[in-house]
């Protein structure tokens, strides 16, 4: 079935709410407001507000309070309404969750999702339009799941809920409402598995989140040049599927990273590094990095454009890597 | 009070009122975007607490900061230019509407991370004190900020410090969906929190602009010859929704709820006054009405005119060279 | 009170002093290392407010966790050993003094951000109450956790879920070098702060091991009936430095101060009741004395011979499998 | 003369406090305390408690008042007890401290310091033991200085306090004792410039922070080798002087680069990508990466050894990366 990005979210939730009883959601807004993305619609209303929860706005309390919850057996499912805000809630998440199990010996764990939407929408300026995924990404203890599509948003985050350890669980507000084929019915997808999305042989384009979007329109373009673009959406950001990414380089020769948060120590930067140092005597080019710029986003909608890699510019980088730019 | 205070009262609140209406529809026509939070249904609360400051006194806010921005006397065109994101915007378009700045008003900002600017004025107040000065600094927030750690990190400090802030908490009752009463374990008095800092706090009806102007200009000449932080918990209303994203009225509250409150409307309540001590005329708010109907009017232009910023000033301002 | 009860109330905090004792000289002899953060002085809280608990109860504490987890029962050959950072220690030597798991006893951890664990005393209360059990759950932490920001996220989210959580606020006067009075801006009823979120709260004096068993044991029954957090301020104080790094007087406490608060040491205060009430005998005491110095010097040997962990078990316990 | 990196530190603050009344110093235990690794020492006897802060435990609230402070015109140093807690005060670094200048347009500046140690010490243990450089790396509008040296720690951390922009200064608990000669009297080193802190033709070694010794003794080991590695210590992590690093390893076609955080999405990655994508025709090898084991850090004693790096790792990368091992 063809359904929203949005509804995939609340499909897997609801399933796996249904399915397990130690599931319960919270954050603020989430129950009788919807979500404030409405990615929780109609669940207060199935559930309950024991099971569906919602909060003041105290992300660390909040999040501390599931992670608690995750110690003695229950299974929570956190959304941020942003993860901007989930800054707050870092050292809760650094600190307890990822680190609860090593410090226990392994007593304890932590099966805990934290969700919510990361990255840019259009024009909420600085404070509200950070890609942070690289923060969480360096933490030993962690998973981070970034999907690009109703069909891996559904998918992931019932693994998600099903693994035993913290994932952070990136979204996107401007996903929310783009549309994909669904599977009917149960399916998860294994987390740490990267997709092509695109087979190709000239050149290797990886992106991941609403970058793949973009990523797969301009392999688009450049098929019509002539240009045979491999997409890889990693999806899992961590643990990262290298192995996928670095066959796919070792046969195309050229690597194109495309992020949209800021360059320096990005995420893209570790995939860079990995990259060359499996695929060293394949590379044909330097790798070419399409990042957000190197400021805090601003309001104005032509400086915020400027700012977000766009098709352009990922087709620029594409015939920079191969040298016809 | 005279006469002519109680008009530039009336003014100031028409002038955020209009200003904002118009905002509203900028916003329908695509020339605002973003997320745009009205003050409508709140102004006593900025006009009431802010116009008698002296100019350098301080004001800081959270996102929801037009009315505060326009009552410490920002020009018009220059915020209306900043929520078009125009170059001539106060800060040239890269603050938007939850982050407008003047700081030659000593207007330091609205701030949209929620709770995170309370420490930010408790260090405005220390400021004053270390450089043995006699400012104030005035903090408006939500109620939904009360229950944060970093604004009780605030209060404390604030208090153990005996800073010159006053934390002016707006309780509209709801932040976003969110009623007080699921927000704060003790919403019956949200200024107990507070008082369990030793500070003092008073609550007062945030729809009467008379009412907040007499409780400010007392404890504004207090905490200036005595430095020492106060609370004040404005009882308030939002008319519209939380943000343009959110309709005035839905499953948390009611129609009927929203209409009640528009009775008490901040603009009608002291007009009514003003009528009936006949300190005001109606040819009087006649003439504000155009005058302040002519000032948007001639924002709007000066926004929609204006040159959106430039490529080079993305890489601007985020470093002092 | 029994006899019998009062003397296992005297053995539990026999067994911690001597046990810390210990810990010292192994500290001085390189046998532990990091931070440790003694308990001395201070056993009357952990053992007033533990020992009848059941076993099924939740305890959470801060890095001075020794004495927490000692009453919970953990087996001091294992804790010992944890300290030595074995393998056979409680978390095969992974966590060290500050983060001591029982996790068979629930005992639930020692963490060593000021603050940071009370949010997961608040969730453990969150999962008795989801799960329509009974338990509940004792958050020890000291009065430097007080003013933090994730300490009263905590306390609101208690109060407004009415969850089962009994806040233990071991008010020892200092936090690190700060006096109380530096830390916290209404220094002299700490249990304010728990009152401005409705949060019933008590303060007791935790020297005297029967005056801390009384209320807790009263308040553990009320929680378990009528699920609702509790807040209790218990006065008490630490002989030693804050950490071994950390004289046990200096320039924020005078050896006079030290001296004086040592006459009110817990062990004294109970066996002076005890002998005067003809409770126990010089011969009781002097058998728990051997009793615990032999269990302690058996902790010691066992953690002396115990293997440290092996290479692979660095890679272990990152993830589930 | 011949002073510790602690007196350094202590030296450098004390200048700039006599120099500009508007410097303070604020944190837990900085003044009474004497801080809580005596870098203050005797500063509020100095100085006055207007100047030199003792706070309750409370990293967000400091830290924004010192940025609210800041705003106002003073120049704020907050201490934190270690890097750890600033975890806690990380929204008002990022969302605050950072991009205030921005969302205002330019019309304010924070020109603040926050400093104190990161990085591990000995048995720590997971909370207390972590190098989280690469966070404030990836945030535009902070600068980040990791000086290795007492004479780097006085210059760089002067320049820091005159600097008008946010500055991240980390220390580490294990250099405050460590000495090195300074210069008498003034002088300050500008942020941005990377030291050649040993010449050699063979292999290049970045390090910084503690690491930079590690590489410096691996050095003096591998040139009774007959190796000659050049080590450069960046000493200000952001802006990087990649200018620097690059000429070096053109000339020497091989790096080792050195760090004692989590290797994902650490910042060695970033160095490497810079490298790479620069030096690509010059690179005789992959580069190889030295960095802290990708799990919290255990408290007993052989395992954190193991999950830090040492001068023995630092050699065998050298040999490797010169395909001598
Ligand atoms: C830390 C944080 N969490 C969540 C949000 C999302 N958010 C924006 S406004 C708001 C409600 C705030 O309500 P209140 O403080 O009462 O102010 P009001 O909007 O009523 O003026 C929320 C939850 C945020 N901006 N910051
Ligand atoms: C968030 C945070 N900031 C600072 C520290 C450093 N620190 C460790 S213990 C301590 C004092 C805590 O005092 P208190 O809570 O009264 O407990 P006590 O040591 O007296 O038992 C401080 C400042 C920390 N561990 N966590
Ligand atoms: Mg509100
Ligand atoms: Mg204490």
């Amino acid at each position: 079935m063809l359904i929203t990005y949005r509804e995939a979210l609340n499909q897997a939730m609801r399933d796996e709410m249904q399915r397990d009883e130690r599931v319960f959601l919270i954050g603020e807004e989430v129950g009788y407001y919807q979500g404030a993305f409405k990615v929780s619609k109609g669940f207060v209303e199935t559930f309950g507000p024991q099971r569906v929860l919602d909060t003041p706005i105290t992300e660390a309390g909040f999040t501390g309070l599931a992670i608690g919850a995750a110690m003695a057996g229950l299974r929570p499912i956190v959304e941020l309404m942003t993860f901007n805000f989930g800054i707050l809630a870092l050292d809760q998440i650094v600190n307890n969750a990822a680190k609860i199990r090593y410090m226990s010996g392994g007593q304890l764990s932590i099966p805990i999702v934290i969700r919510g939407p990361g990255s840019a929408a259009h024009q909420l300026a600085a404070q509200h339009s950070q890609s942070l995924e690289a923060w969480f990404c360096h933490v030993p203890g962690l998973k981070v799941i970034a999907p690009a599509t109703p069909h891996d948003a559904k998918g992931l985050l019932k693994s998600a809920v099903r693994d035993d350890n913290p994932v952070i669980f990136i979204e996107a507000q401007l996903l929310y409402g783009t549309k994909g084929e669904v599977e009917d019915g149960e399916y998860t997808i294994p987390i740490g598995q990267a997709e092509i999305t695109r087979p190709g042989a000239d050149v290797t384009i990886v992106a991941y989140s609403k970058m793949q979007l973009l990523a797969m329109e301009a392999a688009e373009v450049l098929a019509q040049e002539g240009i045979q673009a491999e997409v890889i959406d990693p999806r899992t950001l961590k643990p990262l599927d290298s192995e996928t990414i670095c066959t796919s380089v070792r046969k195309t020769g050229r690597l194109v990273i495309v992020e949209e948060g800021w360059p320096f120590a990005g995420l893209g930067a570790q995939i860079a590094e990995t990259v060359y140092a499996n695929t060293f005597d394949y590379l044909d080019a330097p790798i070419v990095r399409v990042t957000g710029e190197e400021v805090p986003m601003p309001y104005a909608r032509p400086l915020e454009d400027a700012a977000i890699p766009d098709r352009a510019r990922v087709i620029t980088a594409v015939k920079q890597v191969l040298g016809t730019s | 009070m005279e006469r002519e205070d109680l008009l530039i009262l009336y003014r100031h609140m028409l002038l955020i009122r209009r200003f904002e209406e118009k905002s509203a529809e900028m916003y329908a026509l695509a020339k605002i975007a973003g997320f745009l939070h009205l003050y409508i249904g709140e102004e006593a609360v900025a006009v009431g607490a802010i116009t008698d400051l002296r100019p350098d006194d301080y004001v800081i806010s959270a996102y929801r900061d037009h009315g505060h921005c326009l009552a410490k006397g920002s020009d018009p065109d220059k915020v209306m230019a900043e929520l078009f994101g125009k170059a001539t915007g106060l800060c040239r378009g890269k603050g938007g509407s939850m982050h407008l700045v003047d700081a030659p008003r000593h207007f330091m900002g609205g701030y949209a991370i929620v709770g995170g600017h309370l420490p930010l004025a408790t260090g405005l107040a220390f400021a004053v004190k270390y450089q043995k000065r006699d400012q104030v600094v005035l903090c408006f927030f939500g109620e939904g900020a009360v229950p944060s750690g970093q604004a009780h990190e605030a209060f404390n400090l604030a208090a153990l410090w005996s800073l010159p802030v006053i934390f002016v908490c707006e309780n509209n009752r709801y932040a976003m969906g969110t009623p007080v009463q699921h927000g704060i374990a003790l919403y019956s008095d949200v200024a107990e929190t507070a008082r369990s800092y030793g500070i003092a706090a008073e609550r007062v009806d945030g729809m009467d602009v008379l009412a907040v102007r007499a409780l400010t200009h007392r404890v504004v000449e207090n905490v200036r010859s005595k430095p020492a932080p106060f609370f004040v918990e404005a009882m308030t209303y939002r008319f519209m929704g939380h943000s343009m994203a959110d309709p005035a009225h839905g499953h948390y509250r009611t129609k009927e709820e929203v209409e009640r409150e528009r009775s008490r409307d901040p603009l009608v309540v002291l007009r009514q006054t003003m009528l009936n001590s006949r300190l005001g005329t109606e040819a009087d708010f006649k003439q504000l009405e155009q005058e302040v109907g002519e000032a948007v009017a001639k924002a709007v232009r000066f926004a929609d005119e204006s040159p959106f910023p430039e490529r080079p000033s993305l890489y601007e301002d985020v470093y002092v060279e």
